[in-house]
């Protein structure tokens, strides 16, 4: 039981730190911001949900897990939020999302 | 009344919140006005017991000293306490009326405040007794420093406090590692503790190295603080731009004040064999007072704004402070701690003779002063009385200090640096002059101010000052006692 | 391991340190400088100084970025000169570094538990403290009670701040901006159509204002405290007022009365030191306010927080509003 | 005196002076003002470096734990960091007004501006 359990949360923490280098060499290699957002908001979201649960499945049932669930939930919604405002106002801003971005180099 | 050397700091920062609960103005300077008096009249009283009694040592918060922080008041903090409160209860009942013309109305409350605040910062760096509550109240009084030189009028006096700002944060910066260098090397941040276990390193062993560091550390932070004269670029400016009000009272305190924080470290702590018989501090700052005194005259005789002017005269008058420190001697000591009491007296009275021309004229320039002689008498009176101790005229308060100081070069046998301390008040009286002549001998200005005597307000408190200039140039058993008392404190190293 | 975290955080800083030196656009600096903060939180952490920690992040990260940014949004955005006499300033700084350097040569190894830091003052505050002052976290027994009067003077250096700005800058901008916008033709906030933002703000407003009681009344058992309750309980109101508008904002609160509860806090604090010496103890010295000592430090570490926190979100709130009103106070 | 004892100090130094260059060389006055920042929230590493101990645990008394890390660096440091917030708040103040009355915020157009008059 034990040892699935530190499988598993083994299996998370790895495949969130996965995601966080992905986005991070997303954001430099692609070609304009509503890519390089996408490629940021979707691996990090994911990446905090990974790493956490990995946490919470090290800690088992205490208090830091709980606190760990807080603070899941507060990245959940955070997160994508922040994106979205971003988005937004780089919409508001007059950038375009393009069809074919990397044409535009 | 054993509660004293809490409540002098008490009274002028707690004043200072009660300023802004007010909505009416003038009695946000009643607070003040009372604040600073009865500071005044605390530290009379712990004057007199200090004198009487010995050093009083005060723990905060009840706890033990290396564990707490306890307020120590020896008869230098005693007497560097009495200046503050001085100035400040004069440059307050000074206030009323200049403020009124200088600071807009909405934010006169903001300035008491941050007047008391200031002097509450000043008084606790002068009675505590642990190093890192005075960088704390280092921070509280330049931080308030930095906003009343910023509520001056003219938008240099902005550039002037942004520039102080950078500066005075690099120094508070540096005193922060140096204080953080000897935390580390003896686990403690109280004053005699420190002292005591400084002294346990021996030369050439494990920790010197780091000492040195922080000593050089501390010099320059305090050097940067007192505008000791390669690092004095920021004083100038914050000096000329600041309101009148502002400037009388940094230019008789704050300067004074980290001239004592110098001193408290390079003797209290570190100890007089150590820093000037391994470390030399007496040639590290000797170059640099006799060029303050220097160049600090001599670009003062090119000044036309008179402000300004004094500002410069400062700097070459901070030069003899430290100039009397470098002599490394208990007549050296003694003059540059009287230098500190009649600098504040003298400097305090012509900065207040400013604020009055400016609150006639509305400007300090040259130019301005034409006729002055006969349209303000008393405070063109007061002009050249304070002018006078300046220059180190006898009978005046700077004769005094300036008369020992010379006698301790000579003790000394440093000849070349006698000529340099008579060349200063050579200097002085050039540039005094000027101002003088302007003032009596030359014709009215073509376009008349309507001009007449500055307000009783205003006159009483300049010629308090200057009473004082000339009553302590005559009876000078109470400051000299004093001073001398200091002098062989530090040289003692503070176990006195 | 703790080794490895530590190398790869003081790197970063290194990284960003250098990297705020290159770029000029203020806005990146700034945000590199928010970045720089987090990271040292994170480092702090690691060194076990988690109240240093979280209020490093809540100052640095939090309140400064948000000032710095309210600062250049009403100014530059750009920095258009060049660096002055680099060489001369390399030298200075390298002769400073090297002097510092030199200075470490002597001092204890990193972590060394001989290092006469931990066995002078220290040992006291870590055995004596539970009996007698009380609170688990021991950073907050020397923070109110063995070192009061520093922690007094910080509250007035956050209270001077606030002074400084509003004498500096003045009420009469903020009262002026309603108007200001109205003239512009700006009736409704550019915020008005962020209708996600707006429903998530609403929402974790009350939790964060919750969560910055919990950091002020949890503070003598956990990392926390007054300073760190008081900064987050302002970012409560400083995401409304971002979200609605100054104007809303300053609805909600006035300036005028941020001024005057900073100043009560202030007084708080001041108030418990002058009832302790009236009931013949020392200045700050809690033992006397009750019967029993312990309770006495209890009580009076309360009291001080409560001061604390009331000036510090007071003052906080109040420089924020103050920065913000200036924006467009030109166009 | 091995290297490994001493690297956080001396990264600490290289942060401070990386700071303390920033504010000597640029003429942006928001940029020497996040300088300075960089350069106190340096010494504050080095402040806290001296408060640890190796195998120590944060100083919030727990059953169990033996060895905790010295607390006093941590209370200077919260009121240091204060302090460092303050003087940017100050700061920023200043610049807002210089900006309003000079129309720039770099230091050698705002030279020129006085000089000019």
């Amino acid at each position: 039981m034990e040892s699935i359990l530190n499988f598993i949360s083994a299996l998370c923490i790895g495949l969130g730190v996965f995601l966080g280098i992905t986005g991070a060499v997303g954001i430099v290699r692609l070609p304009n911001f509503f890519t390089r957002l996408h490629a940021a908001s979707v691996t990090d979201s994911g990446c905090a949900f990974l790493i956490l649960s990995g946490l919470m499945l090290q800690s088992g049932f205490s208090i830091p897990t709980l606190k760990l669930l807080f603070i899941l939930v507060f990245l959940l919604i955070t997160s994508p939020t922040a994106s979205h405002a971003l988005a937004k106002t780089a919409l508001d801003c007059g950038a375009e999302p393009t069809p074919h971005p990397y044409e535009e180099r | 009344m054993n509660h004293l050397p809490a409540i002098q700091v008490i009274i002028p920062l707690l004043s200072a919140p009660l300023c802004l609960l007010l909505r009416w103005r003038t009695g946000a300077w009643l607070i003040a006005l009372l604040a600073t008096w009865a500071t005044f009249g605390v530290s009379l009283v712990l004057f007199r017991t200090v004198m009487l009694h010995g050093a009083i040592s005060y723990d905060m918060g009840g706890w033990p000293a290396p564990w707490g922080i306890n307020y120590h008041i020896d008869s230098l903090s005693a007497f560097l306490v009495l200046i503050v409160t001085g100035i400040g209860a004069l440059t307050l009942a000074y206030a009323y009326k200049s403020v009124k013309r200088e600071i807009r109305p909405e934010s006169l409350r903001a300035f008491y405040a941050l007047l008391l605040i200031c002097q509450a910062g000043l008084l606790g760096i002068a009675v505590t007794g642990d190093a890192f509550n005075m960088y704390v109240f280092l921070e509280i009084s330049s931080l308030s420093a930095y906003a009343l030189i910023g509520l001056g009028q003219r938008r240099r006096a902005l550039r002037a406090a942004f520039q102080y700002l950078v500066m005075g944060t690099i120094g508070a910066t540096f005193i922060l590692i140096g204080i953080g260098l000897l935390y580390s090397l003896t686990g403690t941040l109280n004053i005699q503790d420190l002292a005591a276990r400084v002294a346990l390193i021996p030369e050439s062993a494990y920790g010197h190295r780091t000492l040195i560091t922080a000593f050089a550390f501390l010099t320059v932070g305090f050097s940067l603080k007192l505008a000791l004269f390669p690092l004095h670029l920021w004083l100038p400016n914050a000096y000329t731009y600041a309101p009148s009000v502002v400037t009388v009272f940094l230019a008789a305190t704050a300067t004074k004040v980290a001239v004592y924080m110098l001193l408290r470290f390079s003797f209290c702590i570190l100890g007089k064999r150590f820093v000037f018989e391994q470390l030399t501090l007496g040639n590290i700052l000797l170059l640099p007072s006799l060029a303050a005194i220097l160049i600090g005259s001599m670009v003062a005789i090119f000044q036309y704004d008179i402000k300004r002017m004094l500002a410069y005269s400062s700097i070459g008058q901070i030069g003899y402070m430290t100039l009397g420190i470098s002599l490394n001697s208990h007549a050296g000591l003694s003059a540059g701690i009287l230098h500190m009491f009649n600098h504040a007296l003298m400097k305090g009275a012509l900065f207040m003779v400013m604020g009055a021309v400016v609150y006639r004229t509305g400007s300090v320039y040259l130019s301005d002063f034409r006729g002055l002689g006969r349209r303000m008498p008393w405070t063109m009176a007061a002009f050249v009385l304070g002018g006078m101790s300046l220059i180190g005229f006898p009978l005046t308060a700077g004769f005094i200090s300036k008369w020992i100081l010379v006698e301790a070069t000579l003790e000394a046998g440093w000849w070349p640096v006698t000529g340099i301390v008579l060349l200063g008040s050579l200097l002085a009286v050039i540039y005094l002059w000027r101002v003088i002549e302007t003032a009596y001998f030359n014709p009215r200005h073509e376009i008349e101010h309507g001009t007449e005597e500055a307000p009783l307000s205003l006159l009483l408190p300049m010629w308090i000052l200057v009473g004082a200039n000339i009553y302590f140039g005559i009876d000078t058993s109470i400051p000299l006692d004093m001073a001398e008392r200091a002098a062989t404190l530090l040289i003692s190293g503070g176990a006195l | 391991m703790d080794l490895v975290i530590d190398i790869v955080l003081l790197t970063f800083l290194g990284i960003i340190a250098l990297a705020i030196n290159r770029i000029d656009k203020l806005f990146c600096v700034i945000m590199l400088s928010g970045l720089y903060s987090l990271l040292c939180a994170s480092l702090f952490v690691t060194m076990d100084a988690v109240d240093v920690a979280f209020t490093e992040a809540a100052v640095g990260t939090g309140i400064a970025t948000v000032l710095l940014l309210s600062t250049i949004g009403a100014t530059d955005t750009h920095q258009r000169s060049a660096p002055h006499r680099p060489l001369l300033a390399l030298l200075v700084v390298c002769t400073t570094g090297a002097i510092l350097i030199y200075g470490t040569m002597d001092m204890p190894a990193f972590g060394d538990p001989e290092a006469p830091v931990h066995q002078h003052v220290a040992p006291r505050y870590l055995e004596e403290s539970q009996q007698e002052v009380g609170p688990p976290n021991i950073v907050t027994s020397i923070l109110g009670s063995y070192r009061g009067i520093d922690t007094l003077g910080e509250v007035v250096v956050i209270f001077t701040a606030g002074l400084s700005v509003v004498g500096l800058i003045g009420f009469r901008g903020m009262q002026k901006y309603g108007d200001r916008q109205r003239a512009a033709g700006i009736t409704k906030d550019d915020m008005d159509e962020h209708l996600v933002l707006r429903v998530v703000i609403k929402i974790f407003i009350p939790l964060i204002l919750l969560f910055a009681l919990y950091v002020q009344f949890h503070g003598d058992y956990g990392p926390g405290g007054g300073f760190q309750a008081g900064v987050i309980f302002a970012s409560g109101f400083i995401f409304y007022t971002l979200m609605f508008g100054l104007d809303k904002g300053m609805r909600v609160i006035a300036p005028r009365v941020l001024g005057y509860i900073g100043s009560l806090g202030v007084l708080l604090y001041g108030g418990v030191g002058i009832t302790t010496m009236l009931l013949g103890g020392n200045f700050l010295d809690y033992d006397v306010l009750m019967h029993d000592p312990l309770h006495g430090q209890h009580l009076g570490i309360f009291l001080i927080e409560l001061g604390i926190g009331i000036t510090v979100f007071s003052i906080m709130l109040l420089i924020f509003f103050a920065f913000s009103s200036r924006k467009g106070l030109r166009q | 005196m091995n290297i490994g004892a001493h690297y956080n100090y001396w990264v600490a130094i290289f942060l401070m002076m990386t700071g303390f260059y920033i504010v000597i060389t640029h003429g942006n006055l928001i940029k020497k003002l996040i300088g300075l920042n960089l350069f106190s929230t340096s010494v504050f590493i080095l402040y806290i470096s001296l408060g640890k101990v190796k195998g120590g645990s944060a100083p919030i008394a727990a059953p169990g734990i033996e060895v905790y890390s010295n607390p006093l660096p941590h209370v200077l440091i919260l009121t240091a960091i204060v302090v460092g917030v303050a003087t940017i708040a100050v700061g920023l103040a200043l610049v807002l007004l210089i900006y309003d009355r000079y129309g720039t915020i770099e230091e050698d157009e705002i030279r020129l501006k006085d000089d000019s008059l």
